[in-house]
């Protein structure tokens, strides 16, 4: 498998804080990799880092042969890394509708983007229904579909997912680990930062653990899922 | 009579209009009320009248160089100025006070270098006098301001309402951090919204100028709080709610100078405003999200 | 030694328009007395300061003049509401405050300190109505007016008692706010009560525009005007449109008295443009002032001098730009308490013809 | 001690809540779980007063909520956390929590502007007080950071801790969980159980099947706006509709 | 030595009674803004009380402290009763309709003949002096700093941070809003009371537009976190112009940049704890080293 994102020594400051410590990790590409921890370890600060709204301190993250940390971070999701962002980042006062197009803002591909507008709707058969209402009023879980959805229409490289299922009902959650995995194999490369570590790791090929802005364990997925110290710390043993 | 004062209210309410639209764009992608939008509106029409002045250009050419150099002023205050604010996650009024201090320094700047006393473009610069139309008279001026606030209007609703670049500003209005992770060029759009917010101001400028006559460093500070009624009557940044919002205006000064009283002119229209902000908390197009928690 | 002669006038703000001209008038005027050897062999010294048009600023300039720079006298505010506020100062103080441009009643009631040369609306528009009257046979006239400013209004005021006085009906009486650009609403009003003539109590910048914009309605009435008129801006602004305009005050530039055509080139030589009534009347305060310093032996006593100034000012006559001038007590206070001194001039009516004002025979 | 009594809710024409009855026993742990879209969140919006129903009754040990305003509905005992979350982002976690304390400071106005023994006592007990609350949920030594400074799982207990500081007699918790890890969700079960202990009584919203079926006394279920099951634990876990509409075919989670 | 006091006294004791009546109205945006309230009618609550003391002053014979008092309580009352319609409007809707109310009652000071129309009010006896100035700034410094301290601030505090989660932390949301507003009504009469008193003049121009961007200018360069920010602010703002004297014609440019570097490089105000803070933090940690 060749490698298509890398960091090396990746370090992130709040202020006086170092929230992320000098991390090194790749992606490699077409596989799903996961990034557990505790809250507070650091994962979304990661992930931010990446997608270039937080600027490290030091390090690198390499695209291929691009270092994003020297872009702004429209040029990051230009050059295909796309995240959904915890807290969902939805447009409250756009339409659904709207939001979606706007997802495609880097395409230039119409009809393409009109197939894959209809390929999201049928993945979240709600967003269809209320497409032109204000996404703001949609319920928690609804507007965590819309901001997958979203992500989705940007025909990502790498799609970065910040804790995906966090308040979507059982069903839901399935589904879109099912549909997580199905887009992987069409060959899109995912980075997964989930707390419903099993589920994460059961579908990921690699996973890393954060702790306190450090990565303390890398394995491959199967591994961290029986890793004694991962279930006693994350699966509530 | 009554039909004059129809026409009346329309163009004094097209002129307000057409000063409200950059301001409303301003504020309604970058969140700031631009307080220095008077000062640039007024520079727009001294730029011009020194282009027509003293190098004889052409109208035409001048309102567009005005626009130029205005947006260019307009592009410099959000680089220089609101670009750093924005990047330090200020207090929300922080970003309207600097835009005082500009609006401060480009007024003493401009009388410094141009005086205190009210100017007007040279005789025959537009075609003097009206023409009649029944018992209607209307002056070339007049129409003109009518003819482009509405034009104006209509593109800026056409490109905010249909193109992706419409829906990317207002994305950008909502959440800076979200367009940025839709790939949407932030920086770039708060400055091209800026330069083309200012611009239009300067239009305002020289447009307001040739039909008034009255070219001083001062004359953005009344503009100022009658544009502010506009954009708030309108709603938040809504391009539309400019010029019906500056119709309303332009209508209720002119009504109420015609059957109430000349000395009731700001008290009516003010008071107007305040009660229909109660009624309608968002401005007349205002959206509200209903949804709390 | 020098003489220091404060001037606080707004120079900058709305006003600065007045200001700038009443300074200049000042300017030149001490550039002359001085050229001429000054005062006694004494150089005027004049300290300008900025007021910007406001009342804590007039008051902290008149302050910083007769407390700091210890001026023997001030000169100014431009606006009689900031007059308002400073002369008390320097009524308080024993310094003189001569007042240039303050027409508002009352200013000189303040206290014996206040002085002004300013020629009150109330001694002209009677005179220069009447002339009006007469010479366009006026039955009916409309009014205008802005009526947030403390000079438009008061010349309104006197406008409304001396149309009552001499019987003619008022057919429509509108008025406009500092500002204001857009006329078009009120006088289209007016144009429907087919007034003779428009009396319009406004500055010369908004009544260019009012009368371009009565034009433009198709409204041809002639207008009347106070001593706002008395500017080239309104020429400037409405060319012969204007004409027919008529307005009375005590300096014209078509007065053809030598110390006015010598002032006019003067200043057209020295500022490169053409003075209005405000430089006038400043220059004519400056050398009122000088004539009577003539008279006066400056001890070096500052509190000594100032007093001397107060007692010898009174009796100063001038024949200058705005014509024969001497000073009159104003009116009693209604408490009683001292009063200072206005102007004693004589009206001139004039009217516009061919973008200048010439006097109406 | 909550009651809903037949309640309906329409968002312009959008029907969101349909005939909504249901009782939450005082000292019991409540939940109501639902697809996504269901209502739940409503549900909680109309039970503090944020909303007001388009049909039916709310009662709470006796009072009628509707004509209260929400900060009555506070200080008549109930307190809540949000789904997505709502901290005091520019002030301390202290002070976060001792505002949650405001109706229950009853110094005068003139203790106040004297400064007098008894608002000082009143104040520094607050901020103890504030100060174990914050233990609860581990982020005393936070105490003095700005409540911007958490990440996504902190906010959560700092909204928890703030809740408790209203006193409330009832706790609605809105999807506590979500962002946590199952090590921390077992830790927090734990913190809601001891709680109850305490004398609250508690009704929640979550996604989670473990985190609802092993902490509720009685669960009912939303669907579309309707109630469609209701009962203990176990025999929601096992009702067709329940899985049919909701939880899905068990997989061995 | 003396000699130079009474000439600096004389000279620039308006500029430091202004400074002390600044002081009170930005303190009295303060109040507002720290509970997230972004009104401008404070210019208009001055011009209330401004008139409101002058008028008995000037036509009544009781005493300075009466008038005063009507100059607090008249806006106040006012305060309350458009408070109560207008506080629901939140950010610049509330700003423009009080901005609103402000012309109104521009217009009607300007309409009437009891204020004196656009002459506004002459000859209006000196009678603010400088220790009363001092003294009703230091009791309204210490009721602010009271209120900040209790629960009434950490509610205005939650408030401006959250509405919602302010009402359910169970804060009468409404009445705090309401109770800010008025008391930034009487503070702001109260400073228009003593200005009067020792500028002999008022107008209705004096109170409009303008004059409330001031006052908010004034509170947001000082810093609006704690009290001493407004403070410092006005202290600052009144004091500038003055000092800018010899630049002539440009000082006002100079002001206006002076305005733009500090908001550019102390965006949280002059005074602003945090930084203050973290300087000495600093400093203490390069001693250490
Ligand atoms: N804006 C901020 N300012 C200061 N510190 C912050 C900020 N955001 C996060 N932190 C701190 O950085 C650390 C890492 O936060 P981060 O949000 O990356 O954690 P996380 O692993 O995503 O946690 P969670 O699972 O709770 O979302 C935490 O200790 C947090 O307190
Ligand atoms: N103000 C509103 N206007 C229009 N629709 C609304 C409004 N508020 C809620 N809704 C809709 O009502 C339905 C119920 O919303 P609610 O937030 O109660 O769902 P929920 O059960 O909490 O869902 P989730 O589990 O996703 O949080 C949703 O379809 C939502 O889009
Ligand atoms: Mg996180
Ligand atoms: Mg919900």
């Amino acid at each position: 498998m060749s490698e298509i994102l890398r960091i090396t020594d990746l370090a992130v400051s709040y202020g006086h804080i170092e929230a992320v410590k000098g991390i090194s990790l790749t992606l490699n590409k077409g596989e799903i990799t996961a990034l557990v921890g505790a809250n507070g370890a650091g994962k979304s600060t990661t992930l931010l880092a990446i997608s270039g709204l937080l600027k490290p301190a030091r390090g690198q993250v390499w695209l291929d042969d691009v270092d994003l940390s020297q872009l702004s971070p429209h040029k990051i999701v230009r050059s295909g890394v796309v995240q959904v962002a915890e807290g969902r980042a939805i447009l409250t006062t756009l339409t659904i509708h709207e939001n979606l197009e706007l997802g495609a803002y880097t395409r230039r591909d119409k009809v393409q983007i009109a197939q894959d507008m209809d390929w999201v709707y049928s993945l979240f058969p709600v967003l269809k229904q209320r497409a032109g209402g204000l996404a703001g009023n949609l319920s928690g879980g609804e507007q965590q579909m819309l901001a997958i959805a979203r992500a989705l229409m940007a025909r990502p490289r790498v799609l970065l997912l910040d804790e995906p299922s966090m308040g979507l009902a059982p069903l839901l959650v399935r589904e879109i680990f099912r549909v997580l995995k199905e887009i992987n194999r069409t060959g899109l490369t995912i980075f997964l930062v989930e707390q419903n570590v099993r589920q994460a790791l059961r579908i990921a090929q690699h996973g890393y653990v954060l702790e306190t802005g450090k990565i303390v364990l890398a394995d491959s997925g199967e591994n961290l899922l029986h890793n004694p110290r991962v279930i006693q710390a994350y699966m509530g043993g | 009579m009554l039909e004059q004062q129809l026409f009346n209210a329309l163009s004094l309410g097209s002129v307000y209009a057409l000063f409200a639209l950059g301001f409303t764009l301003v504020f309604g992608v970058l969140g700031v009320i631009n307080l220095s939008h008077g000062a640039i509106f007024m520079l727009g029409s001294y730029v011009a009248l020194l282009l027509v002045d003293k190098l004889s250009m052409p109208l035409p050419l001048a309102l567009l160089a005005a626009m130029l150099v205005t947006g260019l002023i307009g592009f410099l205050v959000d680089y220089l100025i609101l670009r750093p604010l924005r990047a330090r996650n200020v207090p929300h009024l922080v970003p309207m006070i600097a835009t005082i201090g500009v609006a401060i320094m480009l007024t003493n700047l401009t009388q410094g270098l141009f005086g205190t006393d009210n100017k007007r473009f040279p005789f025959g610069t537009i075609p003097e006098g009206s023409f009649n139309w029944g018992h209607l008279h209307v002056t070339a001026v007049q129409v003109g301001i009518i003819g482009i606030s509405f034009v104006l209007m209509l593109v800026l609703l056409s490109i905010m309402r249909k193109t992706q670049l419409g829906r990317a500003l207002r994305a950008i209005a909502e959440s800076p951090k979200a367009a940025y992770l839709l790939g949407i060029n932030v920086d770039g759009l708060f400055y091209l919204t800026s330069f083309a917010a200012a611009a239009l101001g300067g239009a305002a400028g020289v447009l307001v100028g040739l039909s008034f006559n009255a070219i001083s460093p001062y004359m953005g500070q009344p503009m100022l709080l009658k544009g502010i009624a506009v954009i708030i009557l309108g709603g938040m940044g809504d391009i539309r709610g400019a010029l019906i919002g500056g119709l309303f205006l332009g209508f209720a000064e002119v009504l109420t100078v015609a059957y109430i009283s000349s000395d009731f002119r700001d008290a009516v229209a003010f008071g107007l405003l305040f009660l229909i902000l109660l009624v309608r908390p968002s401005g007349m197009f205002g959206k509200i999200l209903e949804r709390k928690a | 030694a020098d003489i220091k002669i404060g001037v606080a006038e707004a120079l900058t703000g709305p006003a600065g328009k007045y200001g700038v001209a009443i300074k200049n008038g000042f300017t030149l005027a001490a550039d002359e007395i001085n050229a001429k050897g000054g005062v006694n062999g004494n150089k005027l010294a004049l300290i300008v300061e900025d007021e910007q048009g406001k009342k804590e600023e007039a008051i902290n300039v008149f302050k910083k003049l007769i407390f700091q720079d210890k001026v023997l006298m001030v000169f100014g505010p431009t606006l009689s509401n900031s007059a308002f506020a400073a002369d008390p100062i320097a009524n308080a103080a024993k310094v003189v405050a001569f007042g240039t441009s303050n027409t508002a009643d009352g200013i000189t009631q303040m206290g014996p300190y206040t002085f002004r040369n300013s020629v009150m609306e109330a001694d002209v528009l009677p005179v220069s109505t009447r002339a009006a009257v007469k010479h366009f046979n006026i039955k009916k006239v409309a009014v205008i007016y802005g009526n947030d400013d403390a000079f438009t209004k008061d010349g309104y005021n006197v406008f409304k008692a001396t149309l009552a006085d001499q019987k003619i009906p008022v057919t429509d009486t509108e008025a406009y706010a500092k500002g204001d650009v857009d006329f078009k609403a009120q006088l289209t009003k007016m144009k429907a009560g087919n007034p003779d003539a428009i009396v319009c109590s406004c500055l010369a910048e908004e009544a260019g525009n009012i009368i371009l914009q009565a034009r433009s309605l198709g409204m041809k009435q002639p207008f009347i005007g106070g001593n706002g008129f008395n500017s080239p801006k309104l020429f400037d602004i409405a060319k012969d449109a204007a004409d027919n305009s008529i307005m009375g005050s005590p300096w014209s530039s078509e007065n053809t008295a030598p110390a006015n055509q010598a002032f006019i080139k003067a200043y057209q030589a020295k500022f490169n443009m053409a003075p209005d009534q405000f430089a006038a009347q400043a220059y004519d305060a400056m050398n009122i002032l000088a004539a009577t310093l003539k008279n006066v032996k400056l001890s070096g006593n500052l509190a000594k001098d100032r007093e001397a100034v107060r007692v010898a000012l009174p009796e100063a006559k001038w024949d200058g730009a705005t014509g024969k001038f001497s000073f009159r007590p104003a009116p009693a206070s209604k408490s009683g308490k001292a009063v200072g001194y206005d102007a004693q001039q004589d009206a001139i009516v004039n009217i516009a013809q061919h973008n200048k004002f010439v006097v109406l025979k | 001690m909550l009651q809903f009594n037949q309640i309906s809710k329409e968002f312009g024409g959008l029907r969101v809540l349909d005939d909504v009855t249901f009782d939450v026993p005082e000292g019991s742990i409540f939940g109501l779980i639902g697809p996504n879209g269901a209502g739940k969140t409503t549900v909680f919006n109309l039970a503090t007063g944020l909303l007001q129903a388009s049909g039916g009754q709310i009662e709470f040990s006796g009072h009628s909520l509707g004509k209260l305003a929400p900060h009555q509905i506070t200080q008549l005992g109930i307190a809540r956390t949000f789904q997505n979350i709502r901290i005091f982002k520019d002030t301390s976690l202290l002070e976060n929590v001792v505002i949650g304390m405001h109706a229950h400071l009853d110094y005068g106005f003139g203790g106040l502007l004297s400064n007098s023994r008894s608002f000082q006592r009143i104040e520094a007990a607050a901020r103890e007080r504030a100060l174990e609350l914050l233990s609860w949920v581990k982020l005393d030594h936070k105490a003095d950071m700005l409540a911007d400074s958490l990440s996504y799982g902190e906010q959560r207990k700092l909204e928890f801790a703030r809740a408790l500081a209203t006193q409330p007699k009832l706790l609605l918790l809105d999807e506590p969980v979500a962002g946590m890890n199952s090590a921390e969700k077992s830790e927090l079960m734990t913190q809601i159980l001891s709680i109850r202990q305490r004398g609250y009584s508690i009704f929640l919203i979550e996604h989670d099947m473990r985190f609802v079926m092993g902490l509720c006394d009685r669960i009912a279920v939303l669907n579309f706006g309707r109630i469609i099951a209701q009962g203990p634990p176990d025999e929601i876990r096992n009702n067709p509709d329940v899985i049919e509409a909701y939880l899905g075919k068990e997989e061995d989670e | 030595m003396l000699d130079w006091w009474d000439a600096f006294w004389s000279t620039y004791n308006t500029v430091i009674y202004s400074i002390g009546v600044n002081a009170l109205l930005a303190l009295s945006i303060y109040v507002t803004l720290a509970c997230g309230l972004l009104s401008l009618a404070n210019a208009a609550f001055m011009g209330i009380g401004a008139y409101a003391a002058a008028i008995i002053s000037l036509q009544t014979g009781l005493p300075f402290p009466v008038a005063l008092a009507a100059g607090t309580v008249l806006p106040a009352l006012v305060a309350l009763i458009i408070g109560i319609p207008t506080l629901r409007l939140s950010g610049v809707y509330l700003a423009m309709a009080t901005l609103g109310f402000g012309e109104v009652v521009r217009i009607v000071l300007l309409n009437m003949t009891i204020t004196g129309g656009p002459m506004g009010l002459n000859g209006i006896p000196l009678k603010t002096e400088f220790w009363h100035i001092l003294l009703l700034l230091a009791i309204v410094l210490y009721i602010l700093a009271r209120l900040r301290r209790s629960k009434i601030g950490r509610a205005f505090e939650a408030i401006k941070a959250d509405e919602v989660a302010a009402q359910l932390m169970g804060i009468d949301v409404s009445g705090h809003k309401l109770f800010a507003f008025v008391l930034g009504g009487a503070i702001a009469g109260l400073a228009g009371g003593l200005n009067a008193h020792y500028t002999f003049t008022i107008g209705p121009g004096n109170y409009a537009f303008e004059s409330a961007v001031d006052i908010l200018t004034m509170a947001v360069f000082g810093g609006i976190s704690n009290l001493i920010g407004p403070t410092v602010g006005a202290t600052i703002l009144t004091v500038l112009p003055e000092i800018l004297r010899p630049f002539r014609d440009y000082r006002l440019a100079i002001n206006g940049l002076i305005l733009i570097l500090v908001v550019l490089y102390l965006p949280n105000g002059i005074w602003d704890p945090r930084r203050i803070h973290a300087f000495w933090q600093r400093r203490k940690a390069r001693k250490g080293l």
